[in-house]
């Protein structure tokens, strides 16, 4: 039925239709007007939130510096769009924003249903569960009979779900839309527990609870989350820069770069890092860019450890460890293809 | 005026051209915006199609009127939200129009406190946003209660929390499905009772108790009933286990706020409308069903009711429709209603077209539902007063 | 007491006005009325607008109630008491300016649903009375019809219908030709004086001099709330006594 | 025969003492029957019961502007105005940049002047039209910025007050010849163009508004061809401009309606062609009658508004609610609802007097 819609509308639409099916319709509108349109989440602490002046900072937003960065040499040329969980996805899928890096979990329907392509995972989270430490619930199997809040519309809503069933235990779920009204709702003790990212629930808890410390996050973590930039099908090119920034990044950690020293490493005599520092012109051509890509990524940005310390890590009021997300080499899940 | 031939200046002509313009015109934008919207789902290679109604939801729903678990499909998922919101709007309607009649009638009140007291409530409710309403309903509950250990307990076994109110329910016996059998047999013989006191008034003059005796009828029937099942007793009892209350049955504070804050606002809007319909029957009317030597209450329903409903049903209908499209408000504080549901479907699968079009879809069939009957209702009204 | 032009049997009094006062507010409307009424007596009621006339028969069927004096009705006492006041109003019939027939019931069901609901009369029964004085108003060829079908002066007569189904034992009529257009007056007057020749008490508020003198027994000019005078017809039109009333008649006869 | 020769008027009694004055008001309004009399007892007993602890607490035991949040915490007895005292700028402007409040309070100051002036009759000519274009031109400019040496703002923090009121009267600007329109093709005796604007007008009026906001936030930009977007805002703005034609054109119909037939022949009679006749005789007279349903359209639009929280725009409930999340002020929604509600509510009050005024003195025109 739809398919005979789209036939007849598809050949009508030859006299009718502006054509705009050129190589990179995505990469090229990017550089026509200057600036990366980011779609980012309108405020989770660590991730992506804005101060009292508007500016942006967090880890999603520094990977919208990095395409910035790459692209046009200069990590200021963003534009932030805030996003919720609802409007996120129609907003990548529209081209109201050219990258979607707003704590996205990657998933097979996503990647298929939804038309997206996820560039490399820029945060390894799992689902947890946060709970009022005078509740004394130790783990996530006690939590049967229990009333949990929860953000509608997302995946950890599903894996919720999964897990109870999995584990023979019932709960009653308080679904709500935003963000803001759901931890309300947690921290007026309108629910037993608050699941959501652990990444997230620190993050919360760091930035709403009015005593973080009578909060304590569960052990389990009942999910696989990867969170990663999005960009929409149709434009591979601008989809390998998207990938090849968050890739900068780790590759600069890999090899001991950090926005400090990479001046120093100009000179370095190893054929990896003068690959990815365009002292050895090719990479930056070959993505479509300037030679100097990586190096404005790392120089302006910083890399991924860099990134993450000054983002979400022990440092910060999120207080995270590297975990999985620590380089390979370390016992990590990050990891980059080589340039070459 | 020269008169040319097959020219702009003939009415029909213009009146054709006009309209062909126009048509065109529409079919032209909607065609347009429906060839975007393919071109644009191809190109993203965007999901469609109704087919996602029948994969797994896998999320869980608070509260069902039906058995639902997120092993259940889509489609079943929107459906116990389609019935959440027939509750609230059942519900709310009913109470709404309680609240409302008692407003209107008590603005109208020779007791001038009475009356102040009620249009100050008029004039509050109805000029301050109904999701401003349902909020402050919300917090008040959720921020203004105590918690599940700390439980309030005004009447026995029953609690109020942040959580909502916990009210002690009768077990499940075969006793109250005989009871709601016998009550509906009760209002047939009440329909009955009421054709055959209507034939003996006529024929002998004698009025019947017909309220005394449809009290009786509808509450007598199911109590000889329930006495003779044995009078079944056994309650489950709300206590508190674990995390939560367990037993007996439970009013969500989203429940509560949506209800609370559809029924106060909507029955502002009922009170006006009852106060301006039972102003609009003349005085007179009053004045000479008295001087026909009938009483009060017979001048009430024999004369002024009658025409004063004339003037209500209409504009009371679209309050009820307008309490219905409110309940879509429930998305914002997390009733699981219709709307909250399409959108966590549309969200879960992507498929916003088809979700937005179910939204919409459903909403229509009520609104034409309720418009067809208002057309009937009119028409037989308008036949009565010519 | 005047003589009457008729002569009625002494002491029959249907209705007795005792020093009757009342207020709006501040406003002084009803002063120190005394008035007897006479069984079969025809009494016309003028003055000027806002003189008390319409609320002196209003309270007659305690529609206004009184603040001071006494009102007897057929020998009920006109209180607070609710079943008194019912009591009085089936007797008592009332003819308004304005018609005030029910727009949502038939001409028939206008004059049946008193008799049904508060004579508890059979509906049968009830329907012949009425049928037997909408022929008498000359308009039973309408029954079936809604008010609104109808024009002012065939309201006015099924007003006029519907109250004698009652049976009451006075008719109180409050300018009923007022609100008609002048065709229509006559059609209205004329069940009136045909009622007037049954032998029914009427208390009459009309500016229908003609009317006035051709069925009333007596006339009684009202001004700021007071009885100013009071005389048979002949000798209220021909030799009025009291300056006002002179005032007025001019003022009414002359156009 | 026993006339008086001149009749001397009975002079004026004063009524009896119980039945003027303050007794028998109290007699007449409060205590005229038994029941009334227990009801007038109840009430003032249920008042007696709530109006002390609830001046208690928004004034006696309240803390004023300046106190600090964690007096306020420590002690829930009273209001906490202190939350006002610190926010109030926050839920009035929203995010827009704190040194230039300026601006959005001129916005707020222009469309409250544009309002009010447009409620008096003397400005309801043509000229009027170009007023508001004008103050529309400089809420633009103030807003935005980036001319006349003012610093351009996103309209992603524009928020609260200004955000509620330009939604409102925006979309009830733009709708307007639209509306006027629909109202005139659901009245056309062109069976096409008649389907046409009723099927518009009833299926917007059919569904929520909700859904219609959805709409504009997760389908609109399907529909535009590719690399072509609209922002948040403007799309809010116009699934409100949708809504309110479909609302406007039913009060405008009404007015159409309420003419009668002879200013239609009189019009015709004269050889007016169709836009002639409507635009010189009918309308204008029209839509004078459709001036106080059109205000209480547009009061149910300002509450309406607030529905864009729901896409994720901050308007003055949703500044408020934000205001609220603040981990150092958490709990004090009676305050912040009751200062918003305030808000709202005067502009609504306001609004449905002056359209119940009109009406009585519309009516009283043509009585005359």
């Amino acid at each position: 039925m739809k398919k005979t819609i789209l036939a007849a509308t598809a050949a009508a639409a030859a006299t009718f239709a502006i054509s705009t099916a050129q190589a990179g319709p995505t990469f090229d509108a990017v550089k026509a007007k200057g600036f990366v349109q980011c779609g980012v989440n309108a405020g989770l602490a660590g991730f992506s939130n804005p101060d009292s002046a508007g500016a942006w900072s967090g880890l999603d937003v520094d990977f919208c510096r990095a395409v910035a960065a790459a692209v046009f040499g200069d990590a200021t040329k963003v534009k932030y769009t805030p996003l919720s969980a609802q409007q996120r996805f129609p907003a990548i899928q529209s081209g109201e924003v050219d990258i979607l890096s707003r704590n996205t979990t990657w998933s097979l329907t996503r990647d298929t249903a939804l038309g997206l392509n996820f560039a490399p995972t820029t945060y390894y989270d799992g689902q947890g569960f946060m709970a009022p430490k005078k509740l004394g619930v130790k783990s996530a199997k006690e939590l049967n009979g229990a009333t949990v809040c929860v953000q509608s519309g997302t995946t950890t809503e599903l894996n919720l779900a999964d897990y109870f069933r999995a584990n023979n235990m019932t709960f009653k779920p308080v679904v709500i839309e935003a963000l803001d009204e759901v931890s309300a709702a947690y921290f007026a003790g309108r629910c037993d527990v608050y699941t959501s990212d652990a990444s997230q629930l620190a993050g919360i808890r760091a930035a709403v609870a009015s005593n973080p410390t009578d909060h304590v996050l569960l052990p389990e973590i009942i999910s696989k989350e990867p969170l990663a930039p999005a960009v929409r099908h149709g434009d591979d090119q601008w989809f390998d820069v998207v990938k090849w920034a968050v890739y900068a990044t780790i590759t600069a950690e890999e090899n001991g770069i950090t926005s400090k020293n990479i001046d120093e490493h100009l000179q370095s005599k190893n054929p990896e890092i003068q690959r990815f520092l365009g002292v050895t012109p090719g990479m930056g051509k070959a993505l479509g860019l300037d030679e100097k890509w990586a190096y404005n990524i790392v120089k302006q940005v910083g890399n991924y450890g860099e990134i993450f310390d000054r983002n979400v890590g022990p440092t910060t009021a999120l207080k995270l460890d590297r975990g999985l997300n620590a380089l390979w080499t370390k016992g990590g899940l990050q990891y980059a293809p080589p340039v070459r | 005026m020269a008169q040319t031939r097959l020219s702009l200046n003939d009415p029909v002509t213009r009146g054709l051209f006009y309209q062909a313009l126009v048509i065109g015109g529409v079919v032209a934008v909607g065609w347009y915006l429906i060839h975007n919207t393919l071109t644009n789902l191809e190109s993203r290679s965007i999901a469609t199609g109704y087919s996602f109604l029948e994969r797994e939801a896998s999320f869980a729903i608070g509260e069902t009127l039906i058995d639902y678990s997120p092993a259940d499909s889509y489609g079943r998922a929107l459906l116990v939200g389609l019935l959440n919101t027939l509750k609230v709007s059942a519900i709310g309607i009913a109470l709404a129009t309680v609240l409302g009649v008692v407003v209107g009638i008590a603005r109208l009140s020779k007791n001038f406190l009475v009356a102040r007291l009620a249009s100050a409530y008029v004039e509050v409710v109805r000029n301050i946003p109904p999701l401003l309403q349902l909020f402050f309903w919300y917090a008040l509950i959720t921020e203004g209660m105590p918690a599940v250990r700390q439980a309030l307990e005004p009447l026995p076994g029953v609690f109020l929390t942040q959580r909502g109110l916990w009210m002690p329910v009768p077990l499940a016996d075969p006793a109250w499905k005989a009871m709601g059998v016998a009550f509906i047999a009760a209002c047939f013989a009440l329909w009955g009772v009421k054709r055959w006191a209507a034939a003996r008034q006529a024929r002998t003059g004698q009025p019947f108790p017909l309220f005394a005796a449809g009290a009786g009828l509808l509450a007598g029937v199911p109590f000889v009933v329930w006495l003779a099942y044995g009078a079944p007793t056994a309650m489950s009892v709300p206590e508190l286990r674990g995390f939560n209350f367990v037993g007996g049955v439970n009013l969500s504070p989203e429940f509560f706020a949506i209800l609370v804050g559809l029924t106060v606002y909507t029955s502002a809007f009922i009170a006006e409308v009852v106060r301006s319909g039972i102003l609009a029957v003349n005085w007179g009317q009053t004045e000479a069903s008295r001087a026909l030597g009938l009483n009060n209450a017979q001048a009430l329903r024999l004369v002024v009711l009658p025409q004063a409903l004339r003037v209500i049903i209409p504009p009371v209908t679209s309050q009820y429709l307008n309490l219905t499209k409110n309940t879509s408000l429930a998305l914002a504080i997390g009733y699981p209603d219709l709307v909250s549901i399409a959108n966590t479907v549309i969200n879960q699968t992507g498929q916003a077209i088809e979700g937005v079009a179910i939204i919409m879809g459903v909403y229509l069939s009520i609104s034409l539902a309720i418009s067809l009957f208002m057309n009937w209702y009119n028409k037989k009204i308008a036949l009565v007063e010519r | 007491m005047q003589t009457a032009a008729r002569r009625l049997p002494e002491g029959n009094e249907i209705i007795r006005c005792i020093g009757v006062n009342k207020w709006y507010g501040e406003f002084h409307v009803l002063r120190n009325i005394d008035l007897n009424v006479a069984r079969g007596e025809r009494i016309v009621i003028c003055g000027p607008s806002g003189s008390g006339k319409s609320t002196l028969i209003r309270c007659i069927n305690r529609l206004e109630e009184h603040q001071k004096g006494h009102i007897v009705v057929d020998g009920i006492e006109l209180t607070g008491n609710l079943k008194n006041i019912e009591l009085v109003r089936r007797d008592v019939g009332m003819v308004f300016q304005h018609f005030n027939l029910f727009p949502h019931l038939t001409v028939l069901e206008n004059c049946t649903l008193a008799p049904i609901w508060v004579r508890r009369q059979p509906k049968a029964e009830a329907e012949a009375t009425a049928m037997k004085f909408l022929e008498r108003v000359q308009i039973a060829n309408q029954a079936k019809k809604y008010p609104g079908q109808l024009s002012g002066g065939q309201q006015q007569r099924v007003a006029i219908a519907r109250s004698l189904c009652m049976n009451p034992k006075i008719m109180l009529f409050d300018e009923p030709t007022s609100a008609l257009d002048p065709e229509m007056v006559k059609e209205v007057l004329d069940v009136m004086i045909g009622l007037a020749d049954s032998g029914m008490t009427m208390l009459v508020v009309t500016h229908e001099m003609g009317f006035a003198k051709s069925v009333a027994d007596r006339v009684i000019f009202m001004d700021r709330g007071e009885i100013v005078e009071q005389n048979t017809p002949q000798e209220f039109f021909t030799n009025p006594q009291s300056e006002r009333t002179r005032l007025f008649l001019s003022q009414i006869l002359s156009h | 025969m026993t006339a008086a020769a001149s009749h001397i008027p009975a002079p004026a009694e004063k009524p009896p003492v119980a039945s003027v004055g303050f007794i028998g008001w109290m007699r007449e309004n409060l205590f005229s029957s038994w029941s009334n009399a227990l009801l007038t007892v109840l009430i003032v007993w249920l008042l007696f019961k709530t109006i002390p602890p609830l001046v208690g607490w928004l004034f006696i035991n309240a803390y004023g502007f300046d106190t600090s949040s964690r007096v306020c915490i420590a002690d829930r007895s009273g209001a906490c105005w202190a939350f006002v005292g610190e926010k109030f700028r926050f839920i009035l402007y929203g995010t827009f940049p704190y040194d230039e409040h300026w601006r959005p309070l001129t916005t707020v100051l222009i469309f409250v002047g544009l309002l009010a002036a447009s409620c008096s009759r003397r400005f309801w000519r043509p000229w009027f039209a170009g007023v508001w274009i004008v103050g529309l031109l400089a809420v633009g400019v103030l807003m935005w910025g980036g001319v006349f040496g003012l610093s351009r703002v996103e309209n992603a923090l524009w928020g609260g007050l200004p955000l509620t009121i330009m939604l409102s009267v925006v979309g009830l600007a733009v709708a307007f010849p639209l509306s006027v329109l629909l109202a005139l093709g659901r009245r056309s005796n062109m069976p096409a163009i008649k389907a046409i604007c009723v099927g518009y007008i009833e299926l917007i009026r059919g569904v929520p508004l909700v859904s219609l906001l959805f709409m504009s936030s997760v389908m609109f930009p399907l529909f535009l061809p590719e690399g072509f977007t609209v922002d948040k805002l403007l799309r809010a703005q116009v699934a409100f401009i949708l809504f309110a034609a479909a609302y406007q054109a039913e009060a405008i119909r009404g007015g159409l309606q309420a003419i009668p037939k002879g200013q239609y022949e009189a019009a015709d009679a004269l050889g007016l062609s169709y836009w002639q006749k409507m635009g010189k005789i009918i309308l204008p007279q029209a839509l004078t009658i459709s001036i106080p349903p059109l205000v209480n359209t547009f009061i149910a639009f300002f509450k309406d508004t607030s529905l864009v929280i729901i896409i994720g725009l901050f308007d003055l409930l949703g500044t408020a609610k934000a205001a609220l999340t603040d981990p150092n002020w958490r709990g004090f929604f009676l305050e912040a609802y009751l200062f918003i509600g305030l808000i709202y509510w005067f502009f609504c009050y306001s609004m449905s007097k002056y359209s119940q005024w009109l009406e009585r003195s519309l009516h009283r025109g043509h009585a005359r």
